[in-house]
């Protein structure tokens, strides 16, 4: 049942770099949204804390724009990342 | 209404993609490019480089969902997005938009709609090279005011 | 500034336009072109031609005063203008605007600017041929609304 | 003399093939605008009275944009033709 139970988050650019993480595969609880994984995700102290820090950090699920109030569940791919600077 | 994205590490013809334009039919009256190339100047001063993460997979669904955003709203024929990634060198290209139509307005505001949507919504970060040193480049209060809303959480 | 402005029954290659645009320095990071093409539909239905008569030594005054105008407005660190005349078949290349500049909003604003002024500005007359039909084209209302007044007496 | 109390004008696209006239070589009175010239022009009547008719004439003199009351003089050199269509 174990692959049935988590999720993969993945960081890009500025964020990848300082928290020297590009993906993680986290157990998830029912009725979760993606804004509850970050605040989770920044109590574990130190450069995690910068994930509800100031600056805006952005929010995927399965690859498409959400919000914090965006649900997930198991299976899912939730992304963040900065502020996006292309082109 | 016909188009093509690539994402890519290696660099792109200008003269192919505009050729790949002009061979979009009679109906065809005006075709606007855009080229963006990395510049001595950006958040750092003498950027002699840059380098550019994205999120594959995201980075084409976004980037076709605004093409088709720019075809409900404008005459499009054809459109054309390549974006490089990895490390790039001081005036290397960077990123082509192009769009034919049969009206000139029509391109030109299709092409800057894709381009000025793209810097606010498409996953790619850059990071500046300057000497020995590099900075991740921020998003400007300029370009969201410009294409606002659709990465603001 | 740098510009050059073209009147010619001649072809022109955009790849070599581009190319030059490109040459503009390490302090360019957006080029915007337009290219206008003969195409199968104006006033008349069945385009397979164009006659194009213009106004010779009036027509580079114009287009180039309309660059100058451009270049106070906004960062144009090169421009380029090509007109054909004479005779053109459908879908042969009529007009390259090119600019170059530091930023692509700057790069698109001039550019756009510069192909509308010049339609409602510069000293060129359209006829177009349809079998054994032809018709001078009629300024459109859409035109003038873009970029009036320069010609209004 | 003669030179000198002279002025050209020219005609383009739409007038220049119903008038069937590229240029004239005319006289030209003293304290003269370009609108009176055409005014005069169009007394020829025939295809000449389009020059004051509904669809509008453009002025040129010497190769700038021009209105009807801009003065003309001796050497000037004077153009009337439709509104422009090119690019």
């Amino acid at each position: 049942m174990s692959e049935d139970h988590t999720l993969t988050v993945r960081f890009f650019a500025r964020l990848r770099e300082e928290l020297n993480t590009e993906s993680l595969t986290l157990p998830i609880q029912p009725d979760t949204t993606a804004g509850q994984l970050l605040t989770e995700l920044a109590r574990r102290g130190g450069a995690w804390a910068q994930l509800t820090g100031a600056q805006p950090v952005m929010i995927a699920v399965n690859q498409t724009m959400a919000k914090p109030d965006t649900p997930i569940g198991p299976g899912d791919e939730v992304a963040f990342f900065p502020p996006v600077t292309g082109g | 209404m016909n188009y093509s994205i690539s994402v890519q590490q290696d660099d792109f013809d200008t003269a192919a993609e505009y050729q790949a334009m002009r061979d979009s039919g009679p109906g065809t009256g005006a075709i606007a490019t855009f080229t963006g190339l990395v510049r001595d100047s950006g958040d750092l001063q003498g950027v002699n480089g840059l380098f550019l993460e994205h999120y594959p997979g995201m980075t084409e669904q976004v980037i076709e969902s605004l093409i088709a955003e720019a075809a409900g709203r404008w005459d499009v024929r054809k459109a054309r997005v390549v974006h490089r990634v990895g490390e790039l060198a001081l005036c290397d290209q960077i990123v082509f938009v192009g769009v034919c139509s049969a009206h000139r307005g029509d391109a030109f505001a299709a092409c800057a709609f894709i381009m000025d949507a793209l810097k606010t919504s498409a996953p790619f970060w850059k990071k500046e090279l300057s000497g020995s040193s590099e900075h991740w480049v921020e998003q400007k209060a300029s370009d969201l005011a410009r294409h606002p809303g659709v990465l603001k959480p």
